[in-house]
């Protein structure tokens, strides 16, 4: 009887402890959950598969630090992917705030990857006027950016002498936290100019996103941790990457942490049910 | 300009304007931009659209692709007049439009909004027949709502375990009318609070919340006959960040220890921490908001909880107020046309399909929102 | 005077500002800007009311020597610490103030908004009992949902994750829609019966 | 093991751990952070509602362009401090006046588009729904929760038979909802949980990668 209505009340400084524990001690410990992907996730990664690597492929960085832990590792998956396959890569952003996050990951994996700036990937960096850059794209690359992040004129770099317009831009990921982002992309890019576009999402935003997978204006989606974990395993299955997955390590935590909740709820009925039925 | 006018004549071979342009004045803008329009398309690669303004020369502002018709030009001084002309590409070839003119200007109503004031009008009017009802006296009847029910009772347990209650009026603006509707029910509880002498503390997130909070609760003990024992300090501002005003209300529960919590308004976030911390210290916690995201964690975590429009009801149900309640019947013959509306426009947006009825599909278009 | 005053300003305004809404004119635009410029400033001098409500709170406490009035010294401290920083130093980029932001105001917020995390566990855990019809339902939906997030529910069945998108955007958005709709007009009868004046809790009692 | 030397970022660190001290339970700690959390966001406050509205919107206008027109709203601001004067304390009505006309006002036009135009829109069930069944089926799902939970919240009459029933499903909808909503959520707020302990473990720390 003691130990039913225990169960039934376990105290709420020990349901804290066990939670704690169980989300921290994954982040020590990966244990490499993620092993079955979505469908949404596999299409983005055959979209980039699927590319020869004579043309770029485009990824936009639409968050800010705050977002950074859900979307960071998608960004560095993509890059490693693309350097991987020898896919030439453009980066732009239509967060001022996320240009810092931009260039810091593309610098860090093309480090690892040894790619040449210029010949391999440029960085854009940001610009005022969201729309106006994002159909400018569709006019000329040249006019809409006539230099880099870095003041480089476009007309020195080998890889912008390959891209005109979208017409030679087959794919592009914006990896977005919200407005402007993937929205922006559609609406405009994807809308007028026809470009196949891939998103990446925040968790909790990832439902607003449904509507535009059916009707096929976003191909492929990466939705939280979950998806940017998903990317990960992908990328280390089909042999592009060795290296540390750190979305899947949080998903492990996450994971953990939505078992735990539920075998507290769990317990607690068992509890609160034997008990009824003793009385 | 006549050089370059000349240019684009000579332009035209065999075509003397096959491509034809409409300039309009945007509909329902406020005079800043003006609409162009290719009534009569080409076979070209894409057309270039060129402005110029009186005095100055044609420039070029604009493309738009072989499949468009519509540019929309929005960096226009509003009464000015402008001429447009439009150019089709096709591989090294160029064919010139006529010259459309348009002087761009500002209207006063929107027409594209008409929807929303034919709605207002008409839900004004229930509102307000049915309160005119009410003060003509006639009985209207109103179903229990289970959480104000208790509002005496908590109030009654406060004074009995002689602990404070807390009212937390949310962390929205005078600006989100769930405050509102929680600051009417602060008066009606901190009446009670007055009869039975019971501390009632109200932290404020916003200062033009806090100073509402603050004379309603004054005149709320003043109208009962007690204004003496209204504490200034007991009506406070804490800070208008977020999760500062969280960490000093949990402060506040965990050290006062009230019997009663009230949330009532707009809450974000902060709601759980709230209504768990709450319900930690045993007190009964009457919560309601409008925030729909908000509601699981207010009915997980506290006894009674107002859901959505029930904070609306609640100061009507609470005051009896013939007049308030007069509204409340209003506003559920609102809801009985929104469910009319809502069958009846699906209904025939279904038979629309068949040819017969096609008029129909223009049904959807009123609920455009612009 | 004391009470027609407040009401007629109140109605005025609230005819102006619904009038406002339906005119795209550049007068119209251009009333609708002063008068948020107006709240601000208006704002701003509450914040005075404000200060002075804290202020005086956290004053009492120390002069009477009330238990903990230590800490009201640590909370005087910091705020004539920070306002004087911010008003001295402004607040740009490089300002003392921001530095201020990004390492106390910005983890403490983000730290006190993450024990969410921990206070969802034990209200799930408390509240989530299958006492009544209801109550099952919400506990069932919320298990479906939970598992469709991780890969944990994959495992279990693959279609987990679209079941939980089917709830999520089936029922789920129904519930939401029906307690939207019931919402709007109360506001809407609520902001009405403001501007007309029938609704006076604000000017205390007494309708 | 690589631990920061950033004296900010250990003041950082320390301050999370005291709030998370609230978890066990109130204590001096967590009471520090609190009143500390308290005082620098209104000193914050403050700072940000000089520079960026009473000195560009208010002083600027007044002062160095003789815009005379913001004597109105610094007048109506001023009232608030009727409340120091017992006979005219009945001033501060003025300006609560003022803002809640602006406010309703506000609410009613962008409640209706919002709420409710916009929701009416998105609910109606369309011919395109034709095409596709199980669009169809989850939209007609859809509109019956919504009538459903519309009938829940009738208060002026008594519910009873069809309305009864209606509005007992209208509660299904409702209950399934809300704990679909909560389950979603749990997702979001670990996260930011993890955020957390990523800054304390390795930021701070260094004990992860």
């Amino acid at each position: 009887m003691k130990f039913l209505e225990l169960l039934t009340k376990i105290p709420r400084r020990i349901i804290f402890l066990i939670l704690a524990i169980f989300v921290i001690f994954p982040l020590f410990k990966p244990l490499n959950l993620t092993t079955k992907v979505s469908i949404r996730t596999y299409d983005l990664f055959k979209a980039i598969d699927n590319l020869n690597g004579e043309k770029p492929v485009l990824i936009s960085i639409d968050f800010d630090p705050q977002s950074m832990p859900e979307l960071y590792p998608m960004y560095l998956s993509i890059l490693r992917h693309c350097f991987a396959k020898n896919i030439p890569v453009i980066v732009l952003g239509l967060w001022i705030t996320g240009v810092g996050i931009g260039e810091e990951g593309l610098k860090l994996i093309a480090k690892e990857y040894n790619k040449e700036y210029g010949k391999d990937y440029i960085f854009l960096g940001w610009k005022p006027g969201i729309t106006a850059v994002i159909l400018g794209l569709g006019r000329s690359l040249k006019e809409t950016f006539p230099t880099d992040y870095y003041k480089n004129p476009l007309e020195n770099l080998p890889l912008a002498q390959k891209v005109e317009t979208y017409k030679d831009i087959p794919f592009m990921v914006s990896i977005s936290a919200g407005s402007p982002g993937y929205g922006d992309w559609i609406a405009y890019a994807q809308t007028r100019y026809g470009v196949k576009i891939g998103a990446g999402v925040t968790a909790v935003s990832a439902a607003d996103a449904y509507p535009y997978l059916q009707s096929g204006q976003l191909t492929g989606l990466l939705s939280g941790l979950k998806g940017a974990s998903e990317y990960e395993y992908l990328v280390e299955k089909y042999g592009y990457s060795k290296a540390f997955k750190s979305a899947t390590q949080l998903m492990d935590s996450q994971s953990f942490a939505h078992l735990i909740i539920m075998i507290l709820v769990i317990i607690g009925n068992i509890g609160y049910f034997l008990l009824r039925r003793k009385r | 300009m006549r050089k370059k006018f000349l240019f684009f004549n000579l332009l035209i071979f065999s075509l003397i304007f096959s491509l034809e342009i409409k300039v309009l004045d945007t509909p329902n803008d406020a005079g800043n931009s003006l609409t162009i329009l290719i009534t009569k398309p080409m076979d070209v690669d894409y057309y270039q659209i060129y402005r110029k303004e009186e005095g100055k020369d044609f420039i070029l502002i604009g493309k738009l692709t072989r499949e468009e018709r519509c540019f929309i030009d929005d960096k226009v001084v509003r009464n000015k007049t402008y001429s447009y002309q439009v150019i089709g590409i096709k591989d090294t070839l160029k064919f010139s439009s006529n010259i459309g003119y348009g002087i761009p200007k500002a209207q006063f109503f929107n027409t594209a909004r008409i929807n929303v004031l034919v709605g207002i009008i008409v839900f004004s009017f229930l509102i307000l027949y049915f309160i005119k009802k009410a003060r003509k006296g006639e009985k209207l009847f109103i179903r229990r709502i289970s959480g104000l029910d208790a509002v005496e009772e908590a109030v009654g347990r406060a004074t009995e375990m002689g602990k404070p209650i807390l009212f937390v009026p949310g962390i929205g603006s005078v600006a989100d009318i769930a405050t509102i509707a929680a600051l009417n029910i602060l008066g009606e509880v901190a009446k009670k609070a007055a009869q039975y002498d019971t501390t009632l503390l109200v932290p404020n997130r916003d200062v033009l919340v806090y100073t509402v909070a603050y004379e309603v609760v004054k005149e709320a003990y003043s109208n009962v006959g007690r204004p003496d024992a209204f504490k200034e300090g007991n009506i406070f501002y804490i800070t208008d960040s977020q999760f500062a005003y969280t960490a000093a209300v949990d402060g506040i529960m965990v050290r006062e220890k009230p019997a009663t919590n009230f949330f009532l308004g707009t809450f974000y976030a902060e709601s759980l921490i709230l209504a768990e911390t709450g319900a930690a210290t045993g007190a009964i916690q009457i919560a309601g908001t409008d925030m729909v995201p908000q509601l699981p964690f207010f009915i997980v975590a506290c006894d009674y909880t107002l859901i959505g429009e029930e904070l609306y009801a609640a100061s009507a149900y609470l005051s009896r107020e013939p007049l308030l309640l007069g509204s409340l019947k209003g506003q559920d013959y609102g809801k009985l046309i929104i469910l009319f509306i809502l069958l009846i426009s699906s209904l025939l947006l279904l038979l629309s399909n068949f040819p017969t009825f096609s008029i129909f599909s223009k049904i959807i278009e009123f609920f455009n929102v612009s | 005077m004391q009470r027609s005053l407040p009401l007629g300003l109140c109605f005025i305004m609230g005819i102006l500002m619904i009038i406002q809404f339906f005119s795209p004119h550049p007068i119209s635009q251009q009333f609708f800007d002063t008068i948020i410029k107006w709240i601000r400033i208006i704002s701003a001098f509450a914040l005075v009311l404000g200060v002075r409500s804290i202020s005086l709170r956290h004053i009492e406490a120390v002069k009477r020597r009330k238990s903990g009035f230590v800490y009201s010294i640590f909370t005087l401290l910091a705020l004539v610490i920070t306002a004087v920083l911010g008003l001295v130093f402004g607040i740009g980029p490089k300002a003392p103030i921001r530095t201020i932001f990004n390492n106390i105001l910005v983890p403490l917020g983000a730290t006190m908004f993450s024990i969410l995390a921990f206070y969802m566990a034990s209200a799930a855990y408390r509240a989530f009992r299958a006492r009544t019809f209801e109550a099952t339902l919400l506990l069932i939906s919320a298990f479906i949902v939970m598992l469709g997030m991780v890969p944990i529910g994959n495992w279990i069945s693959p279609h987990f994750p679209a079941i939980a998108e089917w709830i999520l955007s089936v029922p789920n958005m129904a519930a939401k829609r029906g307690i939207l709709f019931g919402v709007a007009l109360g506001v809407i009868a609520t902001s009405l019966k403001i501007i007309l004046g029938i609704e006076r809790g604000w000017l205390g009692g007494r309708r | 093991m690589n631990i920061s030397l950033d004296i900010w970022t250990w003041i950082s660190a320390l301050l999370t751990l005291f709030i998370f001290s609230f978890l066990y339970g109130d204590n001096p700690f967590y009471k520090f952070a609190e009143h500390i959390f308290v005082g620098v966001s209104v000193g914050y406050t403050i700072a940000i509602t000089w520079h960026n509205f009473l000195y560009p919107d208010l002083i600027i206008p007044l002062f160095k362009q003789g815009n005379l027109i913001n004597l109105i709203p610094a007048f109506l601001g001023i009232l608030y401090f009727s409340v120091f004067f017992k006979n005219l304390s009945w001033m501060i009505r003025i300006p609560i006046g003022f803002v809640l006309g602006y406010g309703s006002g506000v609410a009613i036009p962008a409640i209706f588009q919002a709420n409710i135009i916009r929701q009416i829109q998105g609910s109606l069930l369309t011919p395109k729904l034709l095409e596709r069944t199980d669009l169809l089926i989850a939209s007609i799902i859809s509109l019956f929760g919504i009538v459903c939970t519309i009938i829940y919240f009738f208060f002026s009459r008594e519910q009873k038979g069809v309305s009864k029933i209606m509005a007992k499903c209208g509660i299904i909808f409702l209950m399934i909802g809300f704990g679909a909503s909560f389950g979603f959520t749990v997702m979001a707020r670990v996260s930011l949980l993890l955020g957390r302990l990523q800054f304390l473990l390795r930021d701070w720390l260094g004990l992860i990668r």
